[in-house]
């Protein structure tokens, strides 16, 4: 079977995927404690008021009937409104997602140089000073939470220093008007896949490069930096590929932390609050988009194993 | 009484200055947040709602009631009516506030179909009957006599909109501030409205930012994005409060904090056990570990420094020893009880490892069990047997009308006596003050001695401000003078 | 490297084992030297010699750094409950009284940092361990399967939990399971898994498809040789770097989950749950972030050059 | 001088692999490094270029002149980058920067015309440029890494073993092409069992045995009067036909009624000698949509020496691969004793074994050769591991490798040295039909000789069939009973016995096998 059509297949499959993803999520949220009514009721949670409210946001019609309805506006391209707002869910999806695109595009551009830089930087002077150094700090920034460098982060860049806003607080919608703005949260998201990819790419380019091939590729005088990155890296990639397309994915579905640290309205933001308020709705397109790019990442990630891993593409 | 004591170092005497656009930062409600008033629940939605519309009336520091588009009311023969005159103010779109717009906010909150927060509050007034005598006076008919009308008037929420006004998309009401421009779950940005009844606000523009994490609300002040930071943490404002970069306000008395226990079921039905557990209680040490010392013990009794609070009440000490008696007594040494908690609130998963701890040491087994915060209210209403709880700014009888009658809907203690009933009716029902002080006295002496509530601290609610900003007064969150931009201006 | 002439490469001192590696990528640019290229006897060449005992002390080093950083955290986490003693009566929050200080609710730091060790590394290593115990093989069974059905119906199941959002998945599960270490270390599990089938399934991929694997078959050996012995050893490098990391994910996932109620109380004495609930007081009173967060940095950043050293050493063919 | 090599020394543990070895080179000369498989040759050649396996130590000096020095190794699949489609290398490698002057004085043209000239040097079609390693065949993978050799323009070549996979034709033309390089004046290291080979080309031979040198001198004195002892008895090895009064097949169990002339419609027009044990019939495979094999037919006797010759690429590998139960083929049916082989690879494995092409590939590079070996008497005769262990010290024992050696990690032996222990492994499971895929390449003649007298005495002393797959003529004289000739994925010949036709002579032209001498296009589609 071709890589072609295999690539069909999984895509039909990832239809499937997608609705099962958001049957599941509605079954989730059905069994999640509580229903938009109560969370409205907020603290003043008298009966008759929920059972009002429940009525006001049709919660009282059974699951399944609301479920089918959800589909049907699916296939539709009707999402729905919110239960909490009122307003068209598409409307408010559309409003999360440039940050998060935004956010999501700009680290993955710069994760990959840099990881696999660091991974094979650390690879190719092997157990000497840098590869220590590289190893102690990207480690030690993995092992950092998010939130604590943020923090640190804003507090010493930013209010001591002054050299990057703080937080993104009133700044226009398009975040790339103010590239000032990104620079601390393209630092926090980096932190952690930086390390995780480069962990790989360095396990994978040092058995690439006491590997036959490269040192062939050597003989036959290709430069040295040629070897490493043509002939070595391509067979180191395949791990770290896959781990690319989890971040890719953990990227696009909005981070909460950095959304919330420095005040950037995106898709896990409005997730986050979305299922705090049982906003099924909104939670349920939320899910749709997450698992198509979950899908897609997926499908990517494998498409690029099987050309890191030619032979094994090839067999059955 | 609104005694201005703005931040540390910030010299009060200075003069109002007119202009700038004030950029005030608070946790909200995400992309699903909406602009109608009535729908008001998060703090942020009651500043905002507080800064485009007007109540009649509202609390003041000490939760007593004055006047705002009301400028009087007088009960009629029998408290079962209430005339109430407004005083001469406008829209934004330059339309007189008038009778028709008063009674049709009301009723709309008071719509059967539909659920807003001051519904409860409102459903004494029979609409029916009510009406509008001329354009600046209202009749209010009540279904029962009713002392504490006022109380309806301030009530959270209940903020006057036009008449058939039943969509804010761009919102008009006769508040302080105009309209301007709204982005769900980013910012609002309201205009100065120069025709207030109260006098038009110093600063041009009010925008509200925001951010739901704390630190953001910081730095946004630090870092000059917006002078004003509602709700740190204690932490944060010892952490900058001698900084000079930032102003850290304390509105005391702003949030009881409290555990309750249900008392129609073991093994809080015990009056001994309650007792006990007001004895164990360290609320000092509950002050200063849960609130970092921003706060102050409680009595047990809601509504510190209101109107009506019980003041006399002598103030409780821990005693291990006698607690521990009575908890022998009461056969509940070692007893395994579980204290729910959640992050519904901030301070309570702290609250509950304290007090697990000062219980531990009287002998009772107590361990705190972490729910889901979202549906935290709910939950704990019918369910277990004690749990955490807070409560902002109400007045005394609010909180009894509410939380503590047989018929109360939102009775977390499951206090239910006829006699306690009756005392309430006749506070209500009387029109004597000095009489319903000593009736509110009684309802407090046996909530202190034998109530549900275990009520450990006030804390104080903090603020973040930038030195530029002045005139920012201490007032309790939820009070007439909290989160109040018309009368700060930027210096 | 082990030309005859490499003995002059200045890092070859550095690395005690660098005699035994075939670094061949950096080899034949000495055969196209213009000039005659002169390979002396390296046996004869004191510099070999001296290079040894000069190394001694620094190597000593390089190889106690790791484990020095990797065995402080353990040690503290195996012994510090006994070292404890009993708990001291709380103070005012994020007070900065000796040795470290206060916390959120009062309590010592230093107690607490010696308590919070053992759940730490017992929770976080159990749910690593339960999730590469189940992840490696589904990933090696996917990938010796080839684009064949059982890879899809190993696959795309997983997929699924990948796609709905941890937020939920976490929210949902603290509303099923009942708090407990058992509970946690599944779900820590549970969450990892995915990720940890995907990664292992593309690290096997090579090995999978290569004609050694068909001899394997062709010698009728066990799907668990083939699997684990032959795919499993040659990916072994890449899963060790993966696991050094995935542990800290491990971790602070355990605080997150805390803190939506599932497993450990929000209280708990834990170094993740410390660094995730002092974090309000960070600039007040450091050492009640900065304690707990040493401890792990340490503790991964020494288990990662350890691993590391260990890979090195178990060399390669 | 090209190259000046004194007293160098290679050592493993204190053990001498290489010691004391001299020589010197001029422009245009050949030296032929011949000997034992093991005796150090590959060990040599590698550090002619200052490279050695791991764990191995270098002394002495190698004097080497400007220019680049290509080697060609002798298991092309371990240096060619699985990721990387083979003509990319090549296009790489013709554009690479590090031009030395003899480039820069004849500007080449173009890296894709060079790439294009040295793949027609080294016989390469240029289809097969575009596939990745993994796509070619074992002669195929050897002509690409000898192209990557010719690009350089080096002033030094050191050849293992370069054409050990190539059929005779393709052979003949490599070897005139290496004729043609002498005559640019690049010099060339031989390192090769193929005493016809380094009869024509090589100008120097040195003979090695136990990583010493025991015989060198210009290649007529040392071919034509060898002093040393051991170079005579290299030399004088002939590999004898087998004997034309090929035995009965002996009457196993499992064909007791002996022939029956079960001839199909396309059954083979020479008739087997004998009831057929494994048939195959109309067979179909291929990767993916390109065919390799067409409708083939082939049976084999219990007993019987089957082999299959033909051109590199033509299907062999594949056909062979099919049988073993490692390809699935796309239709036509596969029988032993006229049930059809079990699909599932155990079962099947227990009476079909194969000895990989490529012997070092297969093999676990982690573990020791012996335990590997091991593994097959326990997982398909069902042994104890100790029984395993004696038998396959037995079975190493008598395919020449000693215990030390199997010991070791497959990298710590030299190519023969793997190519026994693979076929070893292969004896252990006593299959009923073994499969040999070019499994003497690797051998020296008295080596070569011992291995086919062993499989010899297999097949008349316990029926076990053999296939055959190889490009050398004496061997396929010396084992065949059958040859059977694939050109272009079909059958195109079978011939009943076949003389050897290079019994006395030497010349290149009698070498190629007279059925697989058609030239065609090199791609099986
Ligand atoms: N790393 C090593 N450690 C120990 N012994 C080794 C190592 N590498 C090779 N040898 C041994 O050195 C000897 C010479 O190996 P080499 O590969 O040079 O032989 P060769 O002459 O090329 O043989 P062949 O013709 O079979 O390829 C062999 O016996 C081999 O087993
Ligand atoms: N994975 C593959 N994908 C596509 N084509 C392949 C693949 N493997 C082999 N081929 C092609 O199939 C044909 C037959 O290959 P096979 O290995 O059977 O040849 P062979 O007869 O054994 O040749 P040699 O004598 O060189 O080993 C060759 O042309 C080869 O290029
Ligand atoms: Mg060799
Ligand atoms: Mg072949």
């Amino acid at each position: 079977m071709s890589l072609t059509r295999y690539a069909l297949r999984r895509l039909l499959l990832g239809v499937v995927q997608v609705v099962a993803v958001a049957t599941l999520v509605f079954v989730l949220t059905e069994a999640l404690p509580g229903d938009a009514a109560v969370v409205l009721a907020g603290d003043i949670p008298d009966e008759e008021r929920i059972s009002r409210l429940r009525e006001a946001l049709e919660l009282d019609r059974p699951a399944v009937e609301r479920w089918a309805g959800w589909l049907a506006g699916l296939a539709g391209g009707d999402l729905g409104g919110s239960l909490v707002s009122g307003r068209p869910v598409a409307g408010v999806l559309a409003a999360g997602l440039p940050p998060t695109l935004v956010l999501a595009g700009l680290t993955l551009l710069l994760l990959v140089p840099v990881s696999v830089g660091a991974g094979v930087a650390a690879a190719v002077w092997q157990g000497g000073l840098l590869d220590r150094v590289l190893t102690t700090v990207t480690v030690g920034l993995y092992a950092i939470p998010e939130f604590a460098l943020g923090v640190v982060l804003v507090a010493l860049f930013a209010v001591r220093l002054g050299w990057f806003p703080p937080t993104a607080v009133g700044a226009p919608a398009n975040l790339l008007e103010q590239p000032a703005l990104l620079v601390l949260p393209l630092v926090v998201l980096l932190a952690r896949p930086v390390c995780s990819i480069s962990r790989l790419v360095r396990a994978g380019m040092i058995d690439a490069l006491g590997s036959g091939y490269v040192a062939h590729a050597r003989r036959l005088g290709l430069s040295l930096w040629r070897v490493r990155l043509a002939h070595a890296l391509p067979n180191a990639l395949a791990p770290a590929a896959q781990q690319l397309a989890r971040t890719a994915d953990w990227l696009l579905g909005g981070v909460i932390v950095v959304e919330s640290v420095f005040v950037i309205p995106g898709l896990g933001t409005l997730l986050n609050d979305s299922v705090a308020a049982r906003d099924v709705p909104v939670i349920q397109a939320l899910c749709v988009l997450f698992a198509a790019t979950t899908v897609a990442a997926n499908l990517a990630a494998d498409l690029a194993s099987y050309r890191l891993a030619p032979a094994a593409a090839g067999t059955r | 009484g609104c005694a201005a004591q703005p931040g540390s170092d910030i010299p009060t005497s200075s003069q109002p200055r007119r202009g700038g656009r004030l950029r005030v930062a608070f946790a909200g409600g995400g992309a699903q947040e909406t602009l109608d008033p009535h729908l008001a629940n998060l703090f942020l939605e009651a500043s905002r709602s507080k800064a485009m519309f007007d109540k009649l009336a509202d609390y003041g520091a000490d939760v007593s009631i004055v006047p705002r588009l009301a400028s009087k009311w007088e009960a009629g023969k029998g408290l079962s009516t209430w005339r109430v005159t407004l005083r001469a103010a406008a829209f934004h779109d330059g339309r007189p506030v008038r009778a028709a717009d008063v009674l049709h906010s009301y009723a709309r909150i008071a719509d059967e179909k539909r659920t807003f927060r001051a519904k409860a509050n409102l459903a004494l007034i029979d609409l029916r009957n009510s009406r509008a005598i001329g354009d600046r006076t209202v009749e209010f008919a009540l279904k029962r006599p009713y002392a504490e009308f006022p109380n309806v008037l301030a009530a959270f929420g209940a903020y006057i909109v036009p008449e058939g006004a039943d969509e804010f998309s761009r919102p008009v009401g006769s508040g302080p501030f105009a309209f301007g421009s709204f982005q769900p779950g980013r910012s609002l940005l309201l205009k100065r409205f120069a025709g207030h009844w109260d006098g038009a606000p110093y600063v041009d523009e009010l925008e509200y930012l925001i951010a739901n994490e704390e630190s953001a609300r910081v730095n946004a002040v630090l870092g000059g994005q917006a002078e004003y930071a509602h709700d740190l943490t204690p932490a944060t404002a010892r952490t900058h409060e001698n900084g000079g970069r930032m102003a850290v306000v304390r509105l005391s008395n702003s949030g009881m904090q409290a555990f309750a226990m249900k008392v129609d079921r073991p093994p809080f039905d015990d009056p001994q056990l309650r007792q006990a557990m007001f004895l164990l209680a360290d609320r000092s040490q509950m002050v200063d570990s849960v609130l970092s010392g921003a706060g102050q013990p409680g009595n047990d009794l809601f509504g510190k420094d209101y109107l009506y609070y019980a003041a006399d009440l002598p103030q409780r000490t821990p005693d291990l020893e006698r607690a521990t008696w009575l908890i022998d007594r009461a056969g509940a040494k070692g007893m395994r009880i579980q204290l729910d908690t959640s992050a519904a609130a901030s301070g309570f998963i702290e609250a509950a490892s304290v007090f697990a701890d000062q219980a531990r040491q009287a002998g009772l087994d107590i361990t705190a069990k972490t729910g889901n915060k979202d549906t935290y209210w709910a939950d704990v209403l019918n369910k277990g047997t004690i749990c955490c709880y807070r409560s902002g700014a109400m007045p005394i009888e609010t909180h009894i009308s509410q939380r503590l009658l047989s018929h109360s809907t939102t009775n977390a203690t499951k206090w239910a006596r006829p006699e306690f009933d009756a005392l309430y009716d006749k506070a209500v029902g009387t029109g004597d003050e000095t009489r319903r002080r000593a009736l509110y006295l009684d309802m407090q002496r046996t909530l202190h001695a034998e109530g549900g509530f275990l009520v450990w601290g006030f804390a104080d609610w903090l603020l973040g401000t930038s030195p530029r900003l002045r005139g920012v007064v201490n007032a309790p969150a939820n009070t007439l003078d909290w989160a109040r931009f018309d009368k700060v201006w930027l210096g | 490297m082990n030309g005859p002439d490499a003995v002059e490469r200045p890092d070859a001192a550095e690395r005690p084992d660098a005699a035994e590696r075939p670094d061949a990528a950096e080899r034949p640019d000495a055969v196209e030297r213009p000039d005659a290229v002169e390979r002396p006897d390296a046996a004869e060449r004191p510099g070999s010699v001296v290079r040894a005992s000069a190394g001694k002390g620094a190597v000593w080093l390089r190889r106690g750094l790791g484990v020095v950083l990797m065995g402080v955290p353990l040690v503290i986490a195996l012994l510090g409950p006994w070292l404890a003693g009993a708990p001291e009566p709380r103070g005012v929050s994020f007070a900065a009284v000796a040795p470290l200080g206060t916390d959120f609710v009062g309590r010592d730091v230093w107690e607490q940092v010696l308590l919070g060790g053992r759940s730490v590394v017992s929770v976080a290593v159990l749910a690593t361990l339960l999730a590469y115990a189940a992840g490696v093989p589904l990933g090696l069974a996917a990938a010796l399967a080839g684009r064949s059905r059982l890879d899809e119906v190993l696959m795309r199941p997983l997929d699924l939990l990948l796609a709905v959002p941890s937020l939920l998945l976490l929210i949902m599960l603290a509303a099923l399971f009942s708090p407990g270490p058992a509970a946690l270390v599944l779900i820590v599990a549970l969450i990892g898994l995915p990720e940890v089938v995907r990664i292992s399934r593309a690290a096997a991929l090579e090995a999978a498809g290569g004609t050694a694997m068909q001899a394997l078959r062709l010698q009728g050996e066990t799907w668990w040789r083939r699997a684990v012995g032959y795919a499993g050893r040659s990916m072994l490098a890449t899963l060790v770097a993966d696991v050094g990391v995935r542990l800290v994910g491990a971790l602070y996932l355990v605080a997150s989950a805390s803190f939506l109620g599932v497993g450990l109380p929000p209280d708990a004495s834990d170094w993740a749950v410390m660094v995730d609930r002092n974090r309000t007081g960070m600039f007040l009173q450091p050492w009640a972030v900065l304690a707990p967060a040493l401890l792990i940095v340490a503790l991964s950043v020494g288990l990662n050059l350890t691993f590391d050293r260990a890979v090195r050493k178990g060399g390669r063919p | 001088m090209i190259l000046q090599v004194d007293g160098l020394r290679a050592e493993v543990d204190g053990r001498a692999l290489v010691d004391g070895v001299s020589f010197e080179l001029a422009a245009g000369d050949v030296l032929a490094l011949v000997g034992a498989s093991g005796s150090g040759k590959t060990t040599t050649g590698l550090a002619l270029l200052g490279e050695h396996a791991p764990g191995v130590r270098l002394s002495g000096t190698v004097r080497l002149a400007p220019g680049a020095v290509a080697y060609v190794p002798q298991h092309p699949s371990t240096v060619l980058n699985p990721v990387r489609r083979v003509g990319g290398v090549l296009r790489e490698i013709a554009r690479r920067r590090d031009v030395g002057e003899r480039e820069i004085a004849r500007r080449r043209p173009d890296a894709g015309e060079r790439v294009l000239e040295a793949a027609r040097q080294a016989r390469l079609s240029v289809e097969l440029l575009g596939r990745y390693p993994h796509q070619l065949s074992g002669g195929q993978q050897q002509r690409v890494v000898l192209a990557q050799a010719l690009l350089l323009d080096p002033v030094l070549i050191v050849a293992d073993e370069p054409t050990t996979g190539q059929d005779g034709l393709t052979r003949a033309e490599v070897i005139e092409e290496f004729r043609g390089l002498r005559t640019q004046g690049i010099a060339l290291v031989l390192l090769s069992h193929d005493l016809a080979m380094v009869r024509t080309l090589a100008d120097h031979v040195a003979v090695m045995r136990d990583g010493r040198v025991v015989e060198s001198g210009p290649a007529s004195d040392v071919l034509n009067a060898p002093r040393h002892d051991y170079t005579r008895r290299l030399l004088t090895t002939r590999l004898l036909p087998r004997s034309p009064e090929a035995p009965e097949p002996p009457r196993t169990a499992e064909n007791p009624d002996g022939p029956d002339g079960r001839d199909g419609p396309d059954a083979p027009a020479v008739v087997p000698a004998g009831v057929p044990l494994i048939e195959v019939r109309g067979l179909v495979a291929g990767h993916r949509r390109a065919g390799v094999l067409r409708e083939v037919s082939l049976s084999a006797a219990a007993g019987e020496c089957v082999a299959v010759v033909g051109r590199s690429g033509s299907g062999k590998t594949t056909l062979a691969r099919c049988v073993a139960g490692l390809h699935r083929p796309g239709s036509g049916t596969i029988t032993m004793n006229g049930e059809p082989l079990p699909r599932r690879l155990p079962a099947r494995a227990r009476d079909v074994q194969y000895v990989f092409q490529d012997a070092r590939a297969s093999f676990d590079p982690y573990r020791p050769v012996s335990a590997q070996v091991a593994r097959t008497a326990v997982r398909l005769r069902g042994a104890s591991p100790a029984q395993a262990a004696a038998a396959a010290r037995a079975m190493l024992d008598r395919v020449g490798l000693d215990e030390r050696t199997t010991a070791r990690r497959p990298a710590a032996l030299s190519g023969g040295e793997l190519q026994r222990a693979a076929l070893a492994r292969a004896l252990l499971a006593e299959p009923k039909v073994l499969i040999c895929d070019e499994i003497t390449s690797g051998l020296d003649a008295l080596m070569q000789a011992a291995i086919l007298d062993l499989l010899d005495g297999l097949c008349r002393d316990l029926g076990l069939t053999l296939l055959l797959i190889s490009h050398d003529p004496d061997v396929v004289a010396r084992l065949a009973d059958r040859v059977v000739t694939l050109e272009n994925g079909r059958i195109t010949a079978q011939k009943a016995r076949p003389t050897s036709p290079s019994a006395g002579t030497t010349s290149q032209s009698a070498r190629i096998t007279a059925q697989g001498a058609q030239i065609t296009s090199e791609s099986a589609q």
